[in-house]
């Protein structure tokens, strides 16, 4: 029979959809390719809708009805709570795509050697901005950063960057750190008047927002029109709004993320996971939940073809010794993090727009193009 | 004939009211008789478009009406009095006689003189004239119920029950308005209250149980047994 | 002779779905925990709603019970049962409060002043960071019974039961004459010795408590909650939608109709994995619109003209 | 009795105007002014619907989002100013709001309003998705240099072009103050919304009235979106919060009483901002607009009683 | 002894006094005709008493007990029941559930108990159908009814609001009869607003008249009827 892979994923979010949507794709070439083990992959995919009951459900069904070999997807670390009783009944092995949460990994708790989490955690991803800009100052001597803003948004999202921040650049003293919140335009606020003032107030060298791609322009506008001009001017929402680039105020914006398409220019899957995506769904990949979520069908199918069998504990000892050299541009292998055994991605990448592309700026491995500094004035 | 309702049958649901009745209105005053649940509402109901006949005819001023919606009969100039009073609560008393005449055919027109006609008959309206109607009292809004047909100037003013609520010389009043519109436009009117209208009336019906079981001049009524120990006891 | 007839299937129907782990896998299980809790979201909304007051509210005390259990274990160490029994009585004490307030309000300005209450209640546990867990919410160590399916559904349905019983309880007591007084219309229902905030104050604090207690076995099943989960607005609309589908003011209409949402809502899921909500959405309208009365309504119509046919025969 | 009410708003409003600018936040004015148009212009349609047809719409955001999509596709095709598009896409919405109602909201005029609110509810669901199908989740924006219009003053620079919200609510509550108080049209359409069946009987065609109050209200929503979307991003859940923000705004202000929605707005937006402008209570603005709700609707409920 | 008595009493909405210092009282089995234009105050003042709307001043005694401010379930409680001008059925419940509302709230009968005197009262109103739902019923049915819940609650002192608009006169006459005979029997006292000077006349022993809030004239009615300014504000020229 076919080696049957369970997905769930928000279907309704372009997250989910997309990532949904290049799992199929990974599968669909592996099974051009021959199959692992002479079978062919089977996705099933259920959607979590976002809700926990439902991304239970989800794998209660994707494991005693449908049988399947192996779980994999996720997105919001709400739905991974709701899902982590459940995993942990079957100890079948998970491939998480998302869940950033540290709550996630406080739930999975020492022992789910079964999980596989690709998605840094969200103190994974403070520590490598840390270290990017570390590296960036003692490249580039032009840029000074001293005193970092931090305006997030209200939700679980922006609080745990929030406290992620003050923890790793507030601590030392090298950086002098201040935030505000704000109410995301994606959950009916979009007013950051009065956030802005005390950024301005704080006349930051870094001024960095984590929300969401609702926020991105209208915050910019807001800026603008406030005459309120970092040196760096920094987003890190999980996706951006159509067509960002095209707007004369995306110029020189930076931004946190994992892939760009840019990152074709020097990896080879990223270029081949691009032109397949493209070329199958006549739409371009607008976040790297679709990359990563392609990763996860080849880590795994990878990991049956070294073990040479669907076997829980010979495939999790294959995933342990995992290398892909994957389309976000960096290999994909599993360390330990904070409680659990396998981590993959702990770093992520520093962007910037520049002529209407994200170019990657940090790490300089994989760098495409070289920093713009400071952040332009408004005209 | 003004108004010509033949082998009229309607109900509510499966529930059949009028079992066929045959009534006519000229340019005269026409009473409406009969006891509790007997279908006089239901048959004005009918007239009115607010229910549909289930078989038989509605002519008006020679023209189909069965028909019709509502606002369709009100506009060809049927105007009603229902015996709910169907009143505006949140609106005046000025804005709800207005509306009595503003959908009617040329009804702007006529609005300074009809109002006048009202504020006459019901003095207590102009004092009352910018009150909310619905904190009025029953009695009071019965008149802004009477004073909003009236505004209209209708060929045919159907009038449900108008004594109902009013104080005895108000009643009094009110039918002798009657008698001297009857000149001009076709009445339907129903009562309880037989002793008084029969003064303004030409003609009567009696319906009981859906169907006519008597038509007379109002003499004639006045005189029959079967009229006086039903409805003309107190 | 009816009254036994209709004793005996009640109890054969509640012996079926108690013995339903010996034949149903742990998906339809999880299913039915989320269908039960919907169907128990759903009746307590009812049962306030024959009072003629539509409450925006069941989100809000659903929330309130689930924090209140997860706080009351993880803060103060409570055994998770008791958390349960402590949720109902904790949303039971604050619907008592704030009733004093807010049922003297009727329609519109109720519906708001719940669901502002429910908004106050979702941002406070979203601020209190160090207390509530913040944005992020809390998990707790483990969950009730290790999360043995079979043993959480009968946690999930003996709410279901007991929430089935106090509906049953107000449909046949004089609860059943109040709350319909009340409905239809107040002034007469006072001038005939109702004591109209004495029941709504019951059935405002009974049905809270019912939520309550559901939000807190939810979380114990679950293990985890946030503000966003705890006070989704799903568990405002849809069993406002499920008791209306079935038939409102009555037990029998809102289970029925979180039935057939919830199973529906599963199945198109997995029918049409992309755009299923859209037809979800269509199957609300459409419902509305064609069967306005709701399955419930349906069927005693159905069975008044199979009676009155029958009558007209004989 | 409306004017009570809102001399009561107004009162209050005062309170906290003054306190904003004692503790010399102008800002605090500035975006509390610019937020409360943005309220008001989008809940003042709903409350039309609400006072006159009875119907809470709870697919009222989702209205709003289907115009800024409109406008958004108009936009883009054409490259044509939000601002010139406002008719255009008033015209469509109209003629939106006309079909939904007549294909839907109509049916279920006669059912009890719980009915009509779950029928939108279902509206709201499937235009949401609908508009997730065909556009994704991802959300789209178009940049205008104007909105970034700035004023100085002194060390002081805000924006300005918001204002344009506060300016469109009271456009709308001036007409239709004029329209439903001074027009035949305007009175008929109370009445219809007081009692529908006395409006028949003295020749107003209900069913219209009801068409027409709908679709000029979506009408006037169909303007507001296209303006929408030259300050805020567009997805297919922008909508829904507004849906509920609008429904508290009318509460606050008691149904039927269009100005108090303007006056409610204003209040909250000021307050909102007030709290967001110190530290230790920014994170608790929203909560300020439900408690003010609710002390407002429960004041009024007493005062009610003792009258 | 008087069962029921106000002093002063006195209501107005934002300027319009539509009760103004009315003292009046109501003695055990009396029938009591209450009678003036339209918009004098009658119904606000059954509304004062019942306990739907709280006086601006003045005072209402029940058997010697202060009333002012006791809401109106209490009032019910411990014995006045009234109808309504405009009926006001449940329209949810069933007819005989309609009329147990007053015995089971007022008098806190069990249901059963409550069932069995609802059963009563509607067979001594000639009520019958009482499984029907209310939108079945013409509106003598629900007037009936709706006097029947009323003695349901088993009150000391009843108040009709023009129960007998909209009735003919065989059905008023059928009405006053049983209102009478119960009267008599409870020893109940009752007051009757009426337009329909027959009945008034029928029924009543003693009459007060309200105009524009104030009480101008009391006594028998035919004493009543005669006064001048009775007849002038009043009666007109049908008396
Ligand atoms: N909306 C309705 N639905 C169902 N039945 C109704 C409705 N309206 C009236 N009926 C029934 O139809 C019958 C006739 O009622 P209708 O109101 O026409 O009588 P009526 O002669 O006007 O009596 P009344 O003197 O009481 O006004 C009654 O038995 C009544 O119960
Ligand atoms: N809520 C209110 N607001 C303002 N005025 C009111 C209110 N309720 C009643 N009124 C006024 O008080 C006066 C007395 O009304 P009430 O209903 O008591 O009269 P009534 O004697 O019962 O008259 P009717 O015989 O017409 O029923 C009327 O003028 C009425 O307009
Ligand atoms: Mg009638
Ligand atoms: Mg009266």
């Amino acid at each position: 029979g076919t080696i049957k892979i369970g997905g769930t994923w928000p279907l309704g979010d372009i997250t989910g959809k997309q990532g949904s949507m290049a799992a199929q794709q990974a599968v669909d070439e592996i099974n051009a390719a021959g199959g692992i083990l002479g079978r062919q992959l089977e996705l099933i995919v259920v959607d979590d809708e976002l809700k926990a009951d439902k991304g239970a459900a989800a794998v209660e069904k994707l494991v005693t009805v449908d049988k399947v070999d192996v779980l994999m997807g996720g997105m919001a670390s709400g739905v991974a709570l709701g899902q982590i009783p459940a995993m942990k009944k079957y100890g079948k092995i998970v491939l998480a795509t998302g869940a950033a949460s540290y709550k996630v990994e406080e739930a999975l708790g020492s022992d789910a050697n079964w999980y596989f989490h690709l998605h840094p955690w969200d103190y994974n991803q403070g520590a490598s901005y840390a270290q990017g800009w570390d590296e960036i100052q003692q490249k580039y001597s032009a840029v000074k950063i001293k005193k970092i803003f931090l305006a997030y948004e209200e939700g679980a999202f922006g609080k745990a960057s929030w406290d992620a921040t003050k923890t790793l650049f507030g601590a030392g003293g090298r950086y002098v750190v201040d935030g505000a919140s704000f109410k995301s335009a994606a959950l009916g606020g979009g007013d950051y008047g009065s956030m802005l003032e005390v950024a301005k107030e704080f006349k930051p060298d870094l001024f960095l927002w984590a929300g969401y791609d609702a926020d991105a322009l209208p915050m910019l506008e807001q800026a603008k029109a406030m005459r309120f001009t970092p040196k760096i001017y920094l987003g890190a929402p999980p996706g951006w709004p159509v067509g960002f680039g095209t707007s004369k105020l995306s110029e020189n914006v930076m931004l946190y993320g994992m892939w760009a398409p840019s990152i074709n220019e020097v990896s080879a899957t990223s270029k081949k996971f691009y032109d397949g995506f493209v070329k199958k769904y006549k739409t371009e990949p607008a976040t790297y939940f679709a990359p990563l979520s392609y990763s996860a069908v080849y880590i795994y199918a990878d990991a049956v073809k070294l073990a040479g069998t669907t076997e829980t504990q010979a495939v999790i000892k294959a995933l342990e010794a995992t290398k892909y050299a994957s389309p976000l541009g960096q290999t994909i292998s599993f360390t330990a993090s904070n409680i659990i055994k396998h981590q993959g991605i702990k770093n992520q990448k520093i962007l910037q727009w520049q002529n209407g592309r994200m170019e990657v700026i940090w790490p300089f491995e994989s760098m495409t193009a070289k920093p713009v500094y400071p952040f332009p004035k408004w005209k | 004939m003004i108004l010509d309702v033949k082998k009229l049958e309607t109900g509510y649901g499966k529930l059949q009211v009028l079992r066929g009745i045959d009534l006519s209105v000229g340019k005269e005053s026409v009473g409406l008789f009969g006891p509790n649940g007997a279908g006089k509402t239901t048959l004005i109901n009918a007239i009115m478009g607010i229910v549909k006949p289930w078989k038989g005819s509605i002519e008006f001023e020679g023209a189909q009406i069965g028909n019709l919606p509502t606002h369709m009969v009100a506009r060809a100039g049927i105007a009603l009095v229902p015996q709910e009073r169907e009143l505006f609560p949140g609106l005046s008393v000025a804005d709800n006689l207005e509306l009595g005449a503003a959908y009617v055919p040329r009804g702007k027109d006529i609005i300074p003189k009809q109002l006048e006609i009202v504020l006459t008959l019901f003095p207590i309206l102009k004092e009352r004239y910018k009150q909310f109607v619905g904190t009025m009292s029953g009695g009071q809004q019965r008149m802004v119920a009477i004073g909003r047909a009236l505004m209209a100037n209708p060929s045919l003013l159907i009038l449900d029950e108008p004594s109902l609520g009013l104080q005895p010389s108000i009643v009094a009043e009110v039918f002798d308005r009657l008698s001297i519109l009857k000149k001009e436009i076709a009445i339907l009117v129903t009562e309880q209250n037989v002793r008084e209208s029969l003064k303004a009336i030409d003609r009567g019906y009696v319906i009981e149980n859906g169907a006519v079981v008597l038509e007379d001049t109002a003499e004639g009524l006045a005189k029959n047994p079967h009229v006086v120990s039903a409805y003309l006891g107190i | 002779m009816k009254l036994k007839g209709s004793y005996i299937a009640v109890v054969a129907a509640a012996a079926i779905v108690i013995a339903f782990p010996a034949f149903l896998g742990a998906y339809p299980l999880n299913v039915a925990r989320s269908v039960m809790t919907y169907m128990a979201l759903a009746i307590s909304w009812d049962m306030l709603l024959r009072s003629g007051q539509i409450s925006f509210g069941i989100a809000g005390l659903f929330g309130l019970g689930s924090y209140a259990s997860a706080l009351a274990v993880l803060r103060g160490g409570m055994n998770p049962f008791a958390s349960v029994l402590f949720a109902a009585a904790f949303a039971a004490l604050v619907a008592f409060a704030l009733g004093f307030a807010i049922l003297r309000l009727r329609a519109m300005y109720f519906s708001i002043t719940t669901l502002a209450l429910m908004e106050i209640f979702r941002i406070v546990m979203q601020n209190l960071h160090d207390f509530s867990g913040g944005p992020e919410g809390v998990v707790l160590p483990k969950i009730i019974f290790d999360g043995y399916s079979p043993a959480l559904y009968w946690l999930c349905l003996g709410g279901l039961f007991l929430t089935i019983g106090v509906s049953w309880y107000f449909e046949k007591s004089k609860m059943h004459l109040a709350l319909t007084a009340i409905r239809n219309d107040e002034t007469s229902a006072r001038s005939n010795g109702v004591n109209i905030f004495k029941y709504l104050l019951i059935a405002f604090v009974a049905t809270s408590a019912l939520q309550g207690m559901m939000g807190a076995i939810q979380v114990q099943s679950y293990g985890f909650t946030t503000p966003d989960t705890a006070f989704d607005a799903n568990f405002l609309m849809l069993p406002m939608a499920m008791a209306l589908l079935g038939g409102i003011h009555s037990t029998i209409g809102p289970m029925a109709g979180a039935v057939l949402l919830g199973i529906a809502s599963e199945w198109l899921k997995l029918k049409i994995p992309y755009g299923h909500l859209v037809v979800y959405g269509v199957i609300i309208i459409l419902v509305i619109l064609f069967m306005p009365q709701g399955l419930f309504g349906l069927a005693r119509k159905a069975m008044r003209n199979r009676r009155k046919a029958g009558a007209n025969n004989e | 009795m409306a004017n009570k009410r809102n001399a009561t708003l107004v009162v209050v409003l005062i309170i906290v105007a003054v306190a904003a600018i004692l503790v010399w936040r102008p800002t605090v004015l500035i975006n509390g002014i610019q937020a409360a148009g943005l309220y008001a212009s989008i809940a003042i349609p709903m409350g039309l619907i609400l006072g006159i047809v009875h119907i809470v719409n709870l697919a009222h955001g989702e209205f709003m989002m289907v115009a800024a999509y409109v406008t958004y596709m108009l936009c883009i095709a054409t490259g044509i100013d939000p601002f010139l598009a406002m008719l255009p896409v008033a015209l469509v919405t109209a003629v939106f709001g006309f079909v939904v109602y007549k294909l839907t909201i109509k049916q279920a005029l006669k059912s009890p309003e719980l009915n009509q609110l779950i029928l939108t509810f279902g509206i709201g669901i499937s235009l949401t998705q609908v508009a997730n199908l065909i556009f994704t989740s991802q959300t789209r924006k178009i940049s205008f240099d104007y909105v970034s219009a700035s004023v100085d003053i002194g060390d002081l620079s805000f924006g300005v072009f918001k204002f344009v919200y506060i300016v469109i609510a009271v456009l709308m509550v001036v007409g239709l103050r004029l329209f439903l108080t001074r027009t035949t049209t305007g009175k008929a359409a109370l009445a219809v919304g007081q009692n529908p069946r006395g409006a028949a009987i003295v020749g107003i065609d209900v069913d219209k009235t009801y068409g027409f109050v709908f679709a000029l209200a979506s009408a006037l929503l169909g303007m507001m979106g296209a303006v929408f979307i030259t300050t805020s991003s567009i997805f297919p859940a922008v909508g829904s919060p507004f849906t509920m923000k609008s429904f508290c705004l009318i509460a606050m202000a008691g149904i039927g009483n269009i100005p108090g929605i303007l006056g409610a707005s204003i209040l909250l937006g000021v307050s909102e901002n007030f709290l967001k402008a110190f530290r230790a209570t920014r994170g608790w603005a929203d909560i300020v607009f439900f408690v003010l709700i609710i002390t407002v609707i429960l004041g009024r409920s007493i005062k009610g009683k003792k009258a | 002894m008087s069962k029921l008595e106000t002093v002063g009493l006195t209501k107005s909405f934002s300027g319009l006094v539509a009760v103004k210092d009315v003292s009046f009282h109501m003695d055990e089995g009396e029938i009591l005709g209450i009678i003036g234009p339209n918009g004098a105050g009658k119904t606000t003042f059954i509304h004062l008493v019942s306990g739907i709307l709280m006086p601006t001043s003045g005072s209402i005694t029940f058997k010697g007990r202060d009333i002012t401010y006791a809401p109106a379930h209490v009032r019910s409680r411990i014995g006045i029941a009234r109808t309504y001008q405009l009926i006001h059925p449940l329209e949810n419940l069933k007819v005989i559930e309609n009329v147990m509302v007053g015995a089971v709230f007022s008098k806190d009968k069990s249901l059963k108990a409550a069932r069995k005197s609802a059963e009563a009262i509607c067979a001594e109103l000639e009520l019958d159908g009482l499984n029907r739902d209310t939108t079945q019923l013409s509106i003598l049915e629900i007037k009936k009814m709706e006097i029947a819940r009323a003695l349901a609650n088993e009150p000391e002192v009843l108040f009709l609001d023009e129960v007998m608009a909209g009735l003919n006169s065989d059905e008023t006459k059928q009405v006053i009869a049983t209102v009478q005979r119960i009267a008599r029997e409870r020893k109940m006292a009752v007051g009757v607003v009426e337009h329909v000077m027959g009945v008034i006349r029928e029924l009543t022993e003693r009459v007060i008249v309200l105009e524009a809030g104030e009480l101008i004239a009391e006594g028998p009615y035919e004493t009543v009827s005669k006064d001048p300014r009775v007849v002038e504000a009043y009666l007109g020229g049908a008396a």
